[in-house]
């Protein structure tokens, strides 16, 4: 099922591509499923009769309205500025007037405010544009830029970018590496976007360069997408210092960590960040937002979304407007009879949707549909047996038996001080390979916020 | 009037004859500390120690009561004895090194009154050991003490977190899983 | 269209498919030849001893969820082992009464009481064979020669002594290569351990027929290989050291590895996960240990066999292992424990 | 935790005599409720025969010295209290030791060093620290009356049943025909590590139906 | 202060030390007391239940003999009479029959059985020059399998006519004792073992094998010494 | 002689051991007051930390250390609380006895679930997944992780899945308030008896679609107890600091959000609320 990386590599020919020497330890192997989309080209998607755009879409503050109910308002305009530095702005994503200002349902289960657009009736692709930053623009102006277009993390955390590349003081950028591992089965954004956005992307990488003075730039792609590779490296601008890397396939090298370790061989300290090893991680379709964004000083409006699972009719990679109602983009696509589960992301990190009310926000990468027919459920969950499949498989080698164990104990002071909670970062290797089919991830998912509220609570001891 | 080679006189007291699983000896702590692997292997090492102090003491003790012509102020004196003694290297301890105290030191009392000690200074005396061969069977039985306490802890520390019937749990279940020790332990028969 | 109830649940939703019943069940797979060896080697006798070990520790696993108000867990197959390897490592002619003994206190003694499977520190089937080993020691070292004549017709009368009460042992009883070297020095030929042609435990006589159900297990990915591959290394590079030092005393490192129950053990029941340590060095040092003890029993102690044991002891070990062996955590130093 | 809200309203009321005698037996039974004086329990219950005369030595020490102990209270002052009681204890046990040598040689070659460690048996000194040094005379020696049936009981009930099923016997006197065949396991160490648990186990099954009860 | 009166507050460092002296050595004295008192009473009839246990081994391993006079291993290799042992040395019984005459020697003997050592009293006659007679002093090998070494005929048997012949020249045992399997036995020199206490009734045969290798000879050297029975002087 | 020598070695025994009790005695006496002892056994050992200290014995030590009144322990009984006081010489205080109340009354009956959870049963672990499956985002999970966090057996989840507090048993230690993921739980006195039970931040038809008893903001109770109750997103907010020993607020509540909690552990619902008569549970999905 995955490719043999290491000879693929030899047989191409492209002078930049090398293969990293190490991958990181341990990881498990899906079944990839990205067969039926990755073929498939992007899709315009058109408007939904209502767009909610929530105002909590990114990690950080919300963002705060500056559209009043009835107002209207032209594709591309502000409707909500950041709230501070931990925060970005909306733009709207379609001509329309604004009906109401009202709670709506996030994919979390919070609550949060939310913008309702009305499109107009003929309302076109169109955009409003700004002040466009230039390439050589000071940093701090890029990075204002980046959040000015309310860019976040495209990749699925939806973190700030611009906080993200703001390299604090006393640290340097060594390596700027761009992220199209795309380790998540089902998912072909990135593959996509990376076939067919690779000028955006290397527009962007300027500003990235620019805004981090980083010294190298690593492309790191999974063996999976050898087309991508061939031909990012084969458009590479000769005055970028761009490598491209192709590395063997593997869950969940994605991860920010992961990667970093698979490309550079360094270890981020566990509650680092990745400055700490000189190396910043940007996801390939939020890189391609930058260079398709900046150079017009537009905020971003839509964004690629691959739609497919065995509950899905037509399967395809579309540009979806950020806030359509997801109802209306099943409704659209197709979605069988019989829908059963349906995840915003992949299906190794992706969450339930409980409701179809909520809309497409800006880290929606993909959204996967299994119907009851396929929905394979093993809901018998058995008691550990320590069969260490989870200890074999966790990538920054936990041991995931013992915690679920003391988890389901609620021992959670415990799991923090010996067995090193919070480093986990939920990629659900170990559930996935349990054969108790124990819920770890969601074990550890909250031990880890009471582990954290206790932290924040600290002074009074409490028996 | 005993020729056992000092290696028989380790075997035997640390794994053949475990003082806890074989002569039920220290049961009270067994029970009592191997709660905890941390707390168990430190009991551990403070028995080791005063069993040590206990068997010289008991060694000379005996001696002089040979000399005296008084047998049968052995058991009076060995345990006023031991326990004065236990109680002057605490204190000595305490003053010396506090971080030994802390590690050792709040065992000594529990451990002074505890017939795995008491124990080792009776069954050297009716083998009728020499200094050296009381040493290393003082280690000896410490050593199978502190492996039977460490091994117990482990088990406890995992069956903590196990869904164990409520009519095993408490005493009873400890008592099972020593039980079950001692069983295993019975491999060892004939070695040495 | 599409007003149906979700389902919610956490990531990860996809799952690797293999769960605990099929591994399960597998290893039940890989102990079907020795049973069917077994019976074609010591007969119908050695049949129903492995169906009376089966019965009452299904039964008991049973009875006790009943009573205990839980669903029956004997759907997993933890308990269907247990009654296969009870039953595979008494002696072919031991008595059924005692056999239901054994089986009975494998599930309550060894596992209900300790809260069920996951849960067990010991082997549940090696402790129905310690109490068993202490309690009758005469019946349980009371051996029957492989291939004997009329043993598809013969009931012995030792199998189907009255409850409670002493077996009578008629005919002929043979000795283990093991007890035949320990207590005469006598040993025997490699190729008749390997093949199985000897006497000993119902089912650890065939050393190749366990080794082909282990490397099922081991390419199915449902065995740690590590184990067996320490044990049975550790034994036989121990014991080559001793034969190359005095091989008139020491016996060869081959019938060391095919003799009495270690290839059944070292594959099938210090393989058995809950009791087992969990990552990949603890595991080495899980089976270094046990073969080191079964070497130093066979050789030094007091007991012919010392693999029952060396397991056990490598149970009550690995709780410790796993708190001393613990794999460093990605991005933490390495002087952190 | 809400176990310890009914703690301090036990009555206060003085208990009768009766009742300071009773509680050793059962409620109160030192071996199988307080979970003391384990060693001899284990140790020296393989036969009814041993069980029996250690439980008897070991409550004729402890209505001894908590008589002592009950007598001099007044005079021992708080620091040598310990120290006090253990040479009382150490003194009965090392008379109790020659009488049980000058009874039968054999008795005391089957009880070995057990009755020498009656010194360390915590009944002893618990109940002389916690009940005799601070009642009278009469009480204390109904109290120790109590506790120390109360310990010979169990020792018997332990006893019993691993003379029984090991040996097929009851104080050497064959109970189970001769076609028995005898758990060896029962007069083994591991034997009484499990035949206590099974005790407990009773006690527990009674304690949790009484409760839901 | 005032409020302590209302608690029973045990009064603690006013306790005079002279005081503690007092009760501590008081109850020091009633302590000694009591047990001289229960020593002096008790001495006499446990010697004698001792001295009669004793006697009992010897009689059971020397058949014949009704009285025994206990003799220590010096460090020159000579035995002398004595009537309490004294240190470390190797003790013998020399037993002798109602009209005086040397029957033989009962050697004390121990080695690792199964659980634990195992102390034996073995008789061994000069005249045959063999063991006449065996006795388990002290074992803790199981009940029902090891301690079969004391209750199995056919290996008690063993030591009703074990030879321990010495060469020509006396200096060393001609065949040491060695243990056999069951119904293994074809010397005189072997001790049959017990199937199912294997383990326990080899040690015996390996006790005995080791001790008679250095006691025999030795005995039968002096054997002269041990005839005039000091009681009967 | 042996008499003699019995009485010389154990009286040099004895005297060895008195001495060295005596000079342990001497140095190292530490003094600590006795009557925290005796306050300590006094107390319920509950350690619930409801009185804000992380223990019993750290009370008992506030407490003759006179930091504390012996009332701040609501877990005592009023008795033992006088006990204390008589015992230490000081008043015992007048702390007006807090419990925990609910703010949900949407039980399986009468609220939807939109979606079916699958996962570890526990209402901290429904809540990670999407929030959980119930309707209403605010509502009550019913998997009773209060019940169980409650070491004193107040929490009882009733037949439709919903947390009641006895009243009588709670010590208001604040453990329910702690685990709840949807934070319905806070400690009030018992006096507060006119109670809003909703958190629905939604208003009108919204708040119904998920739940029958839920506030639709409407309003009502505000405009017949203007000085006591004021609409603050949507929810009316009781200003506790008035007079609020009236039922007027509930008497046209339409669905019955805003109660009178009895002191029997009964709940009056105004004569105007929906009465609701449905026992079964609510399909999931349906509404």
């Amino acid at each position: 099922m995955w490719i043999n990386g290491s000879r693929e590599g030899k047989n191409s020919t492209e002078a930049v591509l090398t293969f990293a020497s190490n991958t990181f330890k341990h990881g498990v192997h899906p079944p990839e499923n990205k067969d039926e989309t990755n073929k498939l080209p992007i899709r315009q998607f058109p408007f939904a009769p209502v767009i909610i755009l929530p105002m909590t879409q990114h990690i950080g503050k919300p963002a705060v309205p500056v559209v009043r109910e009835g107002q209207e308002v032209a594709r591309g305009q502000l409707v909500a500025k950041a709230d501070g530095y931990m925060s970005v702005p909306m733009h709207a994503p379609v001509s329309g007037t604004v009906r109401k200002i009202t709670n709506v349902p996030l994919i979390g289960g919070l609550v949060s405010t939310g913008i309702f657009i009305e499109p107009f009736p003929f309302s076109g692709q169109e955009v409003l544009e700004g002040e466009p930053i230039s390439l050589h623009a000071s940093p701090e102006k890029i990075l204002q830029g980046i959040q000015d277009a309310g860019i976040v993390g495209l990749g699925g955390a939806a973190f700030p970018t611009h906080v993200k590349l703001k390299i604090p003081e006393g640290k340097n950028c060594e390596y700027l590496i761009i992220n199209g591992i795309e380790c998540e089965p089902y998912l072909t954004t990135d593959h996509r976007v990376m076939l067919e956005q690779s000028d955006d992307i290397f527009i962007g990488i300027r500003y990235l360069l620019k805004a981090t003075s980083a010294k190298k730039v690593l492309i790191g792609i999974e063996a999976n997408k050898q087309d991508a590779a061939d031909l990012l490296s084969s458009k590479t601008p000769i005055d970028l210092p761009i490598q491209v890397k192709v590395v063997p396939v593997k869950y969940p090298q994605g991860a920010e960590k992961m990667l970093i370790t698979a490309l550079t061989g360094f270890e981020v300290p566990s509650g680092g960040l990745p400055i700490d090893v000189g190396a910043v991680v940007v996801n390939v379709a939020t890189t391609a937002e930058i260079g398709r964004l900046l150079p017009h000083g537009r905020g971003i409006q839509e964004r690629v979304v691959t739609i497919t699972g065995p509950g899905i009719k037509k399967k395809g990679n579309n540009l979806i407007p950020i806030g359509t109602p997801l109802r209306y983009v099943l409704e659209q696509v197709g979605a069988v009879e019989n829908i059963s589960e349906v995840y915003m992301g992949g299906p190794m990190m992706g969450v339930s949707a409980s409701n179809l009310d909520i809309s497409i926000t800006k880290g929606t990468s993909g959204i996967v549909v299994f119907g009851d027919d396929n929905l394979k459920k093993i809901d018998k969950i058995y008691p550990c047996i320590k069969c260490g499949a989870c200890v074999d498989a966790c990538p920054i080698s936990l041991n995931p038996s013992r915690l679920g164990i003391l988890a389901k104990n609620e021992a959670y002071d415990l799991m923090a001080e010996q067995y090193h909670l919070l480093d986990c970062f939920e990629c659900g290797s170990c559930s996935y390979v349990c054969p108790s089919n124990i819920p770890l991830v969601q074990y550890f998912r909250l031990a880890k916020g009471i582990v954290r509220k206790r932290k924040a609570a600290k002074p009074t001891v409490h028996a | 009037m005993n020729t056992e080679s000092y290696w028989t006189i380790l075997i035997n007291a640390s794994l053949v004859n475990n003082f806890v699983l074989a002569y039920f000896l220290g049961i009270c702590p067994f029970l009592g500390v191997s709660g905890k692997m941390e707390t168990a292997s430190k009991m551990g090492g403070a028995v080791t120690f005063v069993m040590l102090i206990s068997s010289v003491c008991a060694y000379g003790i005996h001696a002089l009561l040979v000399a005296i012509n008084a047998p049968f102020l052995e058991l009076i004196s060995y345990i006023v004895v031991i326990a004065a003694t236990v109680q002057l290297v605490e204190m000595f301890i305490k003053k010396m090194s506090p971080a030994l105290f802390r590690a050792l030191g709040i065992f000594l009392p529990l451990i002074t009154t505890n017939c795995a000690i008491l124990g080792l200074a009776l069954f050297q005396t009716s083998k009728g050991y020499d200094l050296g061969q009381s040493l290393i069977f003082a280690i000896g039985a410490g050593l199978g003490f502190t492996l039977a306490l460490v091994l117990m802890a482990g088990i406890r520390e995992q069956l903590e977190y196990a869904e164990v019937p409520d009519v095993v749990k408490g005493t009873a279940l400890t008592l099972l899983a020593a039980g079950l020790l001692s069983l295993t332990f019975m491999g060892f028969s004939g070695l040495g | 269209m599409l007003s149906k109830t979700l389902h919610i649940s956490s990531s990860p939703h996809i799952n690797k498919g293999i769960s605990t019943d099929t591994i399960m069940r597998n290893v039940v797979y890989a102990l079907l030849p020795m049973v069917v060896f077994a019976v074609y080697a010591f007969g119908t006798n050695a049949l129903f001893v492995i169906l009376a070990s089966l019965v009452a520790c299904v039964g008991t696993e049973h009875l006790l969820c009943v009573w205990s108000g839980k669903p029956s867990t004997i759907s997993d197959g933890s308990a269907v082992i247990t009654g296969l390897l009870l039953g595979l490592t008494l002696p072919p002619i031991f008595p059924i009464w005692m056999t239901i003994i054994g089986g009975i206190l494998s599930i309550a003694l060894g596992k209900f009481v300790f809260g069920g499977l996951g849960s067990n520190p010991f082997n549940p089937a090696l402790v129905g064979r310690a109490f068993l080993q202490a309690a009758f020691p005469v019946a349980i070292t009371t051996w029957y020669p492989a291939f004997s004549e009329g043993r598809f017709t013969n009931f012995s009368g030792s199998v189907f002594a009255f409850p409670f009460s002493t077996p009578i042992v008629d005919g002929i009883t043979g000795a283990t290569p093991l007890s035949a070297f320990k207590f005469d020095k006598v040993t025997a030929d490699s190729m008749d351990l390997a093949l199985g042609l000897v006497s000993g435990s119902i089912g650890e006589t065939s050393a190749l027929l366990i080794a082909l159900g282990g490397i099922y297990l081991i390419t199915r990915k449902m065995m740690n290989w590590r184990i067996p591959v320490s044990i049975l290394g550790t034994v036989f590079v121990l014991s080559g050291i001793l034969f190359l030092i005095d091989p008139k005393l020491y016996p060869s490192p081959f019938f060391m590895l095919f003799s009495g129950g270690l290839m059944l053990g070292a594959m099938f029941m210090a393989t058995d996960m809950v009791g087992s340590p969990i990552t990949p060095l603890g595991v080495v040092i899980y089976g270094v240990f046990i073969g080191l003890l079964v070497v130093v029993i066979r050789i030094w102690g007091g007991l012919p066999e010392g693999v029952m044991y060396a397991i056990l002891l490598g149970n009550a070990l690995s709780p410790q292992i796993d708190n001393l062996i613990r794999p460093r955590i990605y991005g933490t130093k390495k002087t952190k424990p | 935790m809400s176990a310890g809200i009914t703690k301090h309203t036990e009555p206060k009321a003085d208990p009768s005599s009766t009742d300071e005698f009773i509680k050793g037996l059962w409620r109160e039974n030192p071996v199988f409720v307080q979970v003391v004086g384990m060693c001899p329990t284990l140790a020296v219950s393989n036969s009814a025969q041993n069980a029996l005369a250690m439980g008897l030595a070991t409550a004729f020490v402890l209505v001894m010295s908590n008589i002592l102990v009950s007598a001099l209270r007044n005079f021992i002052p708080k620091e040598v209290r310990i120290a006090s009681f253990i040479l009382v204890i150490a003194t009965f046990v090392t008379i109790v030791d020659y009488a049980i040598q000058a009874i039968s040689v054999d008795l005391h070659k089957n009880l070995g060093a057990f009755i020498a460690l009656i010194v360390v048996n915590c009944i002893i000194l618990s109940r002389a620290e916690a009940f005799a040094s601070k009642n009278g005379i009469g009480k204390s020696i109904l109290d120790a009356m109590g506790m120390g049936l109360g310990f010979v009981f169990a020792l018997f009930c332990l006893g019993a049943v691993r003379e029984i099923l090991g040996n097929g016997t009851l104080f050497g006197i064959a109970v189970l025909p001769e076609s028995f065949e005898k758990w060896i396991i029962m007069i083994l160490p591991a034997g009484g590590f499990f035949t206590l648990a099974a005790w407990l186990l009773l006690f527990n099954f009674f304690k949790l139906k009484k409760a839901k009860a | 202060m005032s409020q302590q009166q209302t608690i029973s507050t045990p009064s603690t460092a006013d306790t005079s030390s002279k005081k503690m002296l007092t009760a501590m050595v008081g109850i020091g004295v009633i302590c000694a007391l009591l047990i001289v008192l229960v020593y002096d009473g008790t001495k006499e009839r446990i010697e004698q239940l001792r001295a009669e246990a004793l006697e009992k081994a010897v009689f059971r391993v020397l058949p014949g003999v009704s009285s025994s006079q206990m003799f220590e291993l010096g460090a020159d290799g000579v035995f002398k009479p004595v009537n309490k042992p004294e240190g470390k040395n190797p003790i013998v019984f020399a037993g002798y029959n109602d009209t005086g005459e040397f029957l033989g020697v009962a050697i004390e003997g121990s080695g690792q059985g199964y659980a634990d050592i195992i102390r034996i009293l073995y008789g061994y006659s000069p005249e045959t020059q063999t063991i006449v007679g065996f006795y388990v002093l002290e074992s803790k090998e199981t009940p029902g399998l090891g301690d079969k070494i004391e209750k199995v005929d056919h290996f008690l048997a063993n030591f009703t006519e074990l030879s321990a012949k010495l060469t020509a020249d006396f200096s060393k045992i001609e065949n040491q004792i060695i243990p056999v399997k069951q119904g293994a036995k074809s010397n005189p020199w072997e001790v049959e073992g017990i199937t199912g206490a294997t383990i326990s009734s080899r040690a015996i045969g390996n006790i005995i094998g080791e001790s008679t290798a250095t006691m025999v000879p030795l005995i039968f050297a002096q054997k002269e010494s041990f005839k005039k029975n000091p009681d009967q002087k | 002689m042996t008499i003699i020598t019995a009485l010389l070695a154990l009286g040099g025994l004895t005297l060895l051991l008195a001495l060295m009790l005596i000079l342990a005695n001497k140095k190292l006496y530490v003094y600590e007051d006795p009557r925290i002892d005796v306050v300590e056994s006094m107390l319920p050992h509950a350690n619930c930390g409801a009185c804000g200290y992380p223990g019993c014995r750290p009370f008992a030590e506030a407490l003759v250390k006179g930091d504390m009144s012996p009332a701040k322990c609501t877990v005592n009984s009023e008795d033992g609380r006088q006990a204390i006081a008589a015992y230490l010489g000081v008043d015992a205080g007048a702390e007006e006895k807090r419990v925990a109340r609910l703010a949900c009354a949407g039980g399986f009956n009468v609220a939807i679930n939109r979606a079916k959870y699958a996962g570890i049963s526990s209402c901290r672990g429904e809540a990670l997944i999407s929030g959980g499956g119930k309707g209403c985002s605010w509502g009550c999970l019913g998997h009773g992780d209060c019940e169980k966090v409650c070491d004193f057996d107040a929490i009882t989840m009733n037949a439709f899945g919903i947390p009641v507090v006895d009243e009588a048993k709670c010590t208001a230690c604040g453990d329910c308030v702690e685990v709840c993921p949807k934070d319905l739980f806070s400690i009030h006195p018992v006096s507060h008896r006119l109670w809003v039970a909703c958190k629905s931040l939604e208003a009108g038809d919204a708040v119904l679609e998920d739940c029958e008893v839920g506030c639709t903001a409407c309003g009502k109770c505000a405009m017949d107890a203007p000085n006591l109750i004021s609409m603050v997103q949507n929810l009316p907010l009781i200003d506790y600091s008035k007079n609020h020993q009236t039922k007027t607020p509930i008497q046209r509540c339409p669905t019955g959000a805003i109660v009178w909690l009895e002191s029997d552990g009964n709940v009056t619902k105004g004569p105007e609320s929906k009465k609701i008569i449905r026992k079964g549970r609510l399909r999931v999905g349906e509404s």
